[in-house]
């Protein structure tokens, strides 16, 4: 039961971070709600490379290792959700000062009333 | 290869149509009789072959009967010709009906069915432009429908015979079985059979003289030949059928009171005649039936002419409302006597000569009651001339009528005929040795003949003298169209309703439908989805994908 | 490889940009157009002449989807509707500038231009090698016709639009389902005279196949229930509805049918599978049915769509009966419906354009002011009735005895109530036109003295007079006739000479068929098919 | 021979220059991406022919082998893909000259996205894969982003967003995928799924097809779309619907094709199945009720994406090549479509199909584009939308999928309801509310729209084409061989 708890943890991140991109009308929250879903992703990756008693991949130390293929696939990701996390903030800046606001449904408004 | 007669009339049609109406008629009676002097002259077994649409056709064939009739017809083409001219027809008016006349040569002469087909439709456009001319209401309307119905049973009956047979070519008539029963029943219509006669007795009466003049003698006789043609050999039941006709057409004629109504329904009643003979199919049955085909034409023509010089003159044709003709118009009293005399089959007259073979024919065969039927219907005739000449030309007159005199052209014509009626009359065989057969058998002025005409003469004048204060009781009398015609519109609206109603249905369906799934599109477009409902939607998907698959 | 049936389609193709080029000056964009419909007739004459020579040119395009290749090839069949078309175009060119100047028609220039295009198309669906050439050549056809239909861009007109689009499209889905039905099974698209082969193989998709080719060929054909796009595209210029929906378009379908029948499934595979009898039935009910709701129309040009859907039926029965003869008056039939129906379409937009009438029962006395148009109306509508020396006369007779050799004597039963109904529709025209409404009509009081019952009733003494009357002034009347006729003077040349040109092309065509080159490629084309 | 890593690597490094450029001198971003991407077409032409008249071409990057290693690929199946990107890319690009934004980091993230294009298409690498999906992506973000209304920072964010949890699904996918089998090469993972055909390997198809088709945007997965493309600028919004869901519905027809026949396929193709008819028949309905024109071509992407879809889980070779026929019909179609949008909207001031009322005649060379594009996309021939529908109804027929064949089929119809709205209202009847033209548009936005025409006529006839391409590399499927395994 306790090595699946890594798994049970990583769904209920994504879990977590799905309802708060759902559910929450404060964009700078749905961002963080992506955050989370991915760290649950992540962490799904980073349990599928680990090992009974193995250690971190070290040619200098004996085995055994931990998976490194994951790790390594999971650095990359975690580059890649910085990068979207960066360009979403970039946009929430932009739509603070364009609307004044950051709740989507405020925004949404303000849209429509600007189209009428 | 010999100028087809009918081709005479086409020609002159076009020309008259066109030239002014003076030469127009004189190059119409040209032509009509230059149709005669071919169709006269003309060596018998003559034959052209032609190809038609494709098909091998022959669209000239001489033999006996079509000579006869075919000179008969150019015949009466010309004198037609000459009383329109005398009755004030218009060039049009003579052109049509020379087309309608050259058309009926064109049938006569043919020599296979598609040719006959293509003259039949041709007879039965001209007949309809002429009807309409000069008919207002819808009586040209159904003229024309109950031809194309009749015109279609021959096409079918025609078409059907080349499935069976591979050829056109007139043989021994139309092949038997399907063929012959649905060409058969197209020729009945054409001539009046009882029960589809109604077109002649809805139709003849109401067109301007000259029309009913033109229409009288060319569409039923036309028939009559071509049921030669389809239906050879003896056929009791078409026999009796022609006996019923004549009783038929005899009895309406006598209660009629409306002149050319009651000689249309005389036309029913003398066809009754030559189908009689035609069923016998005997030789003096056929050439009973031809002879009595060319004197009826002649005859039957001459009638008509007279009562449009009497319509013409007195501005009537009720019978009721003449009188003292006699004295007021010489000239056309005589021609009816002579007519009457004919139709009467008074001795010294032509119908006397052919009903009498026609009477022989049946005695021959056998077919007793018919033959008494023929008897009987004789009397008819000779109590419905009775009356005509009772009412219109022997009676005082007390209308006040001024009748000027008939024109010298109509008299012309009139005399024309009357003079061959007679002539026909007296000299039986200037008429039988055209024909190839009967001649042999006809006992033209045997005694026994002389007997049951004047027998059938005296009935008749008595019971025309007993019946005529009874029948001046009797006014309008139904007759079939009276349930034809109401029965039809019915029909049609009905069907038309139906069909327009199920399209009108389906219309309404499919637009419903359209609605329906417009509106099914319009859920969820007023404004994007929100990304928390974007996210939601691919939430679900993606518990269903997974749900699904590892469940 | 030859280039003459490229250049019976290039010729309209290329008149297309020119006229668009030269849209805004009218003479020189109907020049082109008169010059292209010239080439055209030159090119398509010459190709029927090559052909009946026994030739088959053939131009091929390269492979397009599969291995089917665009290509045309001139056959029988084909160059008889190609020539067909190209008569009709050039007529209808003249006719187009008579009525469209006549009556002042906005977009001119797209006008001609969209008539070209569809020109090309048709002969594109005429000289198609295979089916899919057919069909792209359909599809652009359905393209190319749109803006006629839609020409005065009124909400009826569109309305009319996108129901035509919505028909033809559709069908040419359908079409598309039945042809790639037809390539799975055989392999092959192309058209070989009596029928591919193994198609029979697999029956149950065969005849799904045939069936989806029917759906596709019979929305232009108008079969019924997929017909009502016809008479709403009836809103469309007259010389529009002449050509393209009496004759291209529909025809188009027609053909399409004919193909099928002939040259993909061929005459024996029809008949084993069964499909004969659906398809005809199909036919006779559209005729029939079709036949009575025209009773029903007060515009003369919806009646006359009507009227068309009948006669198409005609020609899928003739198909759908699969037999040499009836084939044989099928071919027939397209040219002689499409003179006939040209004629009429012709008349009913000089009567429009002239004297302003589009309805049925504004037709009284319109024969005294247009006699020629007229009586070129009533010769037509005879021949339409099937009354001989008009060309409808020929080819229903060999429809009959097709149907009759095939024992089918129902549907020839059918053809001849058809027959019936087309009389109860033209002839109360004709008779409006000419003998109503015209005071030298002579005795028009007979039934008129409060005697409507006298219809169906006895005529009695009452009325008499007025016959007698009748007679009189026939007399004066005479007089009337007597004067110069205004032959000329009834309506604008550009409008008249084609009314007549068709007329007489319709009369010629029922008097002597077997002379002209398209009786003569009917009968090679029936001669390829049934060996 | 030329290495494919170069045609990710030219535009990913050359992405940096425009940005890093225009700070020193500016405007001098266009010429840069024109160079950067010129030399990238070259590259995509000559390496792409080579693919395709011989072997495929592959590289290992950095000589690492596979499994290990990271594998790229330019086969038949990729190698249209290659040209197609450098060549929109180009296409565009002379568009937005004039009519996109100018800023240089604009064209740095241009080049990016086509960086990120290529990647996906000659990647044999699932993670790869899932790498290049985000850089595209976060190009692609950004570049709607761009425009100058509010509007755009909010369906970019939408866009992120979604697409993010999209690309995540991916990953997640592949994290069980990898679990599975251990490997993450496309051959490899081929080579060892069907024997792991348990609840993980399922799991992986599930989430890593669901991950493709929210980029692809199959009904109901779609929302991002029509926000984003009617806010991007035209520019943008063509290229993206050049290109965009292209290569993702190129990515996940490869998945389909190379890594996961043979497991659970009935269920798969079903599901798909089901997924694309409602893509087809939402999309048509959506695209009817749209007022705005940009609008209704993104949810007519749907459709045609739902008939893609089709092709590739109908999956004979017919099929096969009738879903690259129209990806890239499709491309060249709707990213000229968007152009004339641009176009329209710069020089007459019309959006929604209620402007566009009567704008044949004020404008009838570009309606005469739109209409052969419009016609294309409905699929009428001789254009190449209806080779695309062709093949793929073709191609249901052969394997009996009566239901797909009818669905594409029907197809037609739908886009003719939805874009004969547009049609009719440009070509009948006036309607005059705007006046004569408010802006100018340069000759490239014309030749641009010129070029897209043509190709939606001359591409008319390239079926056999694509055909003739793809029958080495299907046989090979055939034969039970991963794609891209050279035997």
């Amino acid at each position: 039961m306790l090595e699946r708890l890594p798994y049970l943890a990583a769904i209920a991140l994504v879990g977590i971070g799905l309802a708060v991109l759902v559910d929450d009308e404060h964009l700078v929250k749905k961002v963080l709600g992506l955050n989370v879903f991915q760290t649950g992703i992540f962490l799904f990756f980073v349990t599928a490379a680990a090992r009974e008693g193995g250690s971190a991949p070290n040619v200098a130390k004996a085995g055994p290792y931990a998976n490194p293929l994951p790790q390594v696939l999971i650095l990359t990701a975690i580059v890649v959700g910085v990068s979207v996390t960066a360009v979403a903030l970039a946009l929430l800046v932009r739509i603070h000062a364009e609307y004044g606001t950051l709740r989507e449904d405020a925004v949404r408004a303000a849209i429509e009333e600007g189209r009428e | 290869m010999i100028v087809p007669p009918a081709v005479f009339l086409l020609v002159a049609a076009a020309v008259t149509a066109v030239v002014p109406r003076r030469i127009g008629h004189a190059a119409g009676v040209l032509a009509a009789l230059g149709a005669l002097v071919v169709a006269l002259t003309t060596p018998l077994g003559t034959v052209t072959d032609a190809t038609l649409f494709g098909f091998p056709a022959r669209p000239v064939a001489v033999d006996g009967f079509a000579r006869v009739v075919g000179g008969v017809l150019a015949f009466i083409a010309a004198a037609n010709t000459v009383y329109a001219y005398g009755s004030g027809a218009d060039r049009q008016e003579t052109a049509i009906a020379l087309a309608y006349a050259g058309a009926s040569l064109g049938a006569v002469f043919a020599g296979d069915w598609l040719t006959l087909v293509v003259c039949w439709e041709l007879m039965a456009v001209a007949a309809t432009v002429l009807v309409w001319r000069s008919t207002a209401g819808r009586a040209g309307y159904r003229y024309a429908v109950y031809h194309q119905i009749g015109g279609a049973l021959l096409i079918a009956g025609v078409v059907a015979h080349y499935a069976a047979t591979g050829s056109f070519v007139y043989a021994a008539g139309i092949a038997t079985g399907l063929p012959r029963v649905l060409a058969t029943a197209g020729v009945l219509v054409n001539v009046g059979m009882l029960g589809v006669h109604v077109w002649i007795v809805d139709t003849y009466p109401r067109p301007s003289v000259t029309t009913s003049v033109v229409l009288c003698g060319f569409t039923t006789k036309v028939g009559v030949y071509t049921l030669v043609r389809v239906v050879p050999g003896r056929n009791v039941l078409l026999a009796y059928a022609g006996g019923t006709m004549l009783l038929f057409g005899v009895t309406m004629a006598i209660l009629q009171t409306d002149f050319r109504r009651l000689l249309s329904y005389h036309i029913v009643s003398q066809v009754g005649y030559m189908v009689a003979g035609v069923g016998v199919a005997s030789g003096l049955g056929y050439g009973g039936a031809m002879a009595h085909l060319a004197n009826n034409v002649l005859y039957k023509t001459l009638l008509f002419m007279i009562a449009g010089v009497v319509l013409i003159e007195t501005g009537t044709e009720n019978l009721k409302r003449l009188g003292g003709l006699g004295r007021a118009m010489p000239a056309t009293a005589a021609a009816f006597a002579v007519a009457a005399l004919a139709i009467s089959g008074i001795p010294g007259f032509s119908g006397f000569v052919s009903k009498g073979m026609v009477v022989d024919s049946v005695d021959a065969a056998g077919l007793d009651a018919l033959w008494w039927m023929l008897l009987v219907g004789g009397v008819g005739t000779v109590i419905s001339f009775a009356k005509i000449a009772y009412y219109a030309f022997v009676r005082a007159d007390q209308y006040g009528h001024d009748p000027g005199r008939a024109t010298p052209a109509q008299i012309t014509a009139m005399g024309g005929i009357a003079a061959v009626v007679v002539g026909f009359g007296l000299f039986p065989d200037l008429l039988l040795d055209l024909l190839p057969a009967g001649r042999d058998a006809a006992k033209v002025f045997a005694a026994s003949q002389f007997e049951k005409a004047l027998g059938i003469a005296a009935v008749g004048l008595v019971a025309f003298a007993v019946l005529r204060r009874p029948l001046k009781r009797i006014t309008a009398v139904p007759d079939l169209d009276s349930v034809y015609h109401p029965a039809g519109a019915v029909l049609r609206d009905s069907v038309v309703r139906a069909a327009t109603g199920v399209a009108d249905t389906l219309g309404r369906s499919r637009r419903s439908t359209g609605v329906a799934i417009y509106r099914a599109a319009s859920v969820d477009v007023g404004r994007p989805a929100s990304i928390g409902r974007s996210v939601l939607l691919l939430t679900l998907v993606a518990a269903l994908v997974v749900v699904f698959l590892l469940s | 490889m030859s280039l003459l049936p490229v250049a019976v389609v290039v010729a309209p193709a290329a008149a297309v940009l020119a006229i668009l080029y030269f849209r805004d000056r009218p003479n020189v964009r109907e020049a082109w157009t008169f010059a292209a419909a010239l080439a055209t007739l030159g090119a398509t004459g010459w190709l029927a002449r090559v052909v009946l020579a026994g030739a088959r040119p053939e131009a091929v395009a390269g492979t397009y989807v599969a291995d089917v290749e665009l290509s045309l090839r001139a056959d029988p069949m084909g160059a008889m509707f190609a020539l067909l078309a190209a008569t009709l175009w050039l007529v209808t060119s003249v006719y187009s500038v008579g009525y469209m100047r006549g009556h002042d028609e906005v977009s001119q220039g797209r006008y001609f231009a969209a008539f070209a295009a569809s020109i090309a198309a048709t002969m594109g669906v005429a000289l198609a090698a295979n089916l899919l050439t057919l069909f792209v050549c359909y599809e652009l056809l359905t393209v190319a016709t749109y803006p006629l239909v839609v020409h005065s861009e009124s909400d009826e007109a569109r309305a009319a639009g996108r129901t035509y689009l919505l028909y033809t499209l559709g069908g040419g889905v359908a079409l598309l389902a039945g042809l790639s039905l037809v390539y799975v099974a055989a392999g092959t698209l192309s058209f070989v005279p009596g029928g591919v082969g193994g198609l029979a193989a697999d029956p149950l998709l065969a005849r799904a196949a045939f069936g989806l080719l029917v759906a596709g060929f019979g929305v232009k054909t108008a079969l019924v229930p997929l017909h009502t796009w016809l008479p709403a595209a009836m809103v469309a210029p007259t010389p529009v509805s002449g050509l393209l929906h009496a004759v291209a378009v529909v025809k188009s379908g027609a053909f399409g049918l004919g193909r099928v029948v002939t040259h993909v499934y061929g005459p024996e595979t029809v008949a084993d599978l069964g499909l004969s009898l659906p398809l005809s039935t199909l036919a006779a009910v559209t005729m029939l049915y079709a036949g009575v709701v025209a009773l029903r129309q007060t515009r003369i040009k919806r009646a006359l769509a009507y009227s068309t859907v009948s006669q198409l039926a005609y020609i899928a029965l003739g198909f759908g009966l699969a037999e040499r003869t009836a084939v044989f008056g099928a071919l027939l039939h397209v040219p002689a419906h499409a003179f006939m129906k040209i004629s009429l379409f012709f008349v009913a937009g000089l009567l429009y354009v002239e004297s302003g009438v589009t309805d049925v029962d504004d037709m009284d006395g319109l024969g005294r002011r247009h006699p020629v148009a007229m009586a070129a109306f009533a010769v037509t509508a005879a021949g339409l009735a099937g009354f001989p020396l008009v060309a409808g006369f020929v080819s229903k007779w060999y429809l009959l005895v097709g149907s009759l050799r095939a024992d089918a004597i129902g549907f020839a039963a059918a053809l001849l109530a058809a027959g019936v109904l087309k009389l109860l529709l033209f002839w109360p025209m004709i008779r409006a036109a000419f003998f109503r409404g015209d005071p030298l009509a002579s005795g028009p009081a007979r039934d008129e003295a409060g005697r409507t019952a006298a219809d169906g009733g006895a005529p009695d003494g009452e009325s008499s007079a007025s016959t007698a009357g009748s007679s009189l002034s026939d007399r004066a009347g005479a007089r009337a006739w007597e004067a110069p006729s205004r032959v000329w003077r009834e309506s604008a040349p550009a409008l008249l000479v084609p009314v007549v040109a068709v007329a007489l092309g319709a009369i010629v065509l029922g008097l002597v068929p077997d002379r002209l080159p398209l009786f003569d490629l009917a009968t090679e084309a029936v001669a390829e098919v049934f060996g | 021979m030329i290495d494919p890593a170069l045609l990710v690597a030219v535009p990913l490094a050359g992405s940096a220059l425009p940005a890093v450029a225009s700070r020193l001198r500016p405007r001098t971003g266009w010429p840069l991406a024109l160079g950067v991407l010129l030399v990238q077409s070259v590259l995509a032409v000559w390496v792409a022919a080579a693919a395709l008249a011989g072997d495929p071409v592959r590289t290992q990057v950095a000589g690492i082998p596979a499994p290990f290693g990271i594998g790229l690929l330019v086969d038949a199946l990729s190698a249209p893909f290659v040209v197609l990107i450098a060549l929109a890319a180009l296409a565009v690009l002379a568009y937005t000259r004039r009519g996109g934004p100018r800023s240089g980091a604009f064209y740095s993230l241009y080049l990016l996205l086509i960086g990120g294009l290529t990647g996906v298409c000659v990647t044999t690498d699932v993670f790869n894969l899932y790498v290049f999906l985000e850089i595209s992506g976060l190009a692609s973000y950004g570049m709607v982003a761009q425009a100058d209304r509010g509007a755009a920072a909010l369906a970019a964010l939408k866009y992120l967003l979604v697409g993010t949890v999209g690309a995540s699904l991916y990953l997640f996918g592949v994290g069980y995928a990898y679990v599975a089998t251990g490997t993450l090469d496309m051959a490899a993972l081929r080579a060892a799924l069907p024997a792991a055909s348990d609840p993980l390997a399922l799991a992986a198809l599930g989430l890593m097809v669901l991950g493709l088709s929210v980029k692809v945007a199959l009904f109901p997965l779609h929302t991002w779309k029509p926000d984003a493309y009617e806010a991007a600028p035209p520019g943008v919004a063509a290229l993206l619907a050049a290109l965009a869901s292209t290569v993702a519905a190129y990515a996940l027809g490869r998945l389909l094709l190379a890594v996961f026949p043979g497991v659970a396929e009935a269920v798969v193709d079903a599901a798909l199945l089901g997924l694309a008819a409602a893509s087809i028949v939402a999309g048509s309905l959506l695209a009817y009720r749209s007022e705005s024109v940009a609008r209704l071509l993104a949810y007519s992407s749907l459709a045609q994406f739902g008939i893609v879809v089709v092709g590739f889980v109908v999956a004979t070779p017919t099929a096969i090549a009738g879903s690259v026929v129209h990806l890239i019909g499709h491309a060249v179609m709707k990213a000229g479509s968007f152009l004339v949008v641009g176009l329209l909207a710069r020089t007459h001031d019309v959006r929604t199909v209620a402007e566009y009322a009567g704008l044949a005649r004020r404008s009838p060379y570009v309606s005469a584009g739109f209409a052969v594009l419009a016609l294309g996309l409905i699929g009428i021939p001789p254009t190449v939308g209806f080779a695309g529908k062709f093949y793929i109804a073709l191609g249901a027929i052969e394997a009996g999928s009566w239901t797909a064949a009818a669905l594409v089929l029907a197809s037609t119809l739908f886009g003719l309801v939805y874009l004969g709205r547009v049609l009719e209202r440009m070509y009948v009847g006036e309607g005059d509310t705007h006046a004569g033209p408010t802006g100018a548009a340069s000759p490239g936005m014309y030749a641009a729209v010129a070029v897209a025409v043509l190709a939606t006529l001359a591409l008319g006839g390239v079926g056999p084409l694509v055909e003739g391409w793809l029958a080495p590399v299907l046989d090979g499927l055939d034969a039970g061989l991963a794609m891209g395994v050279v035997p």
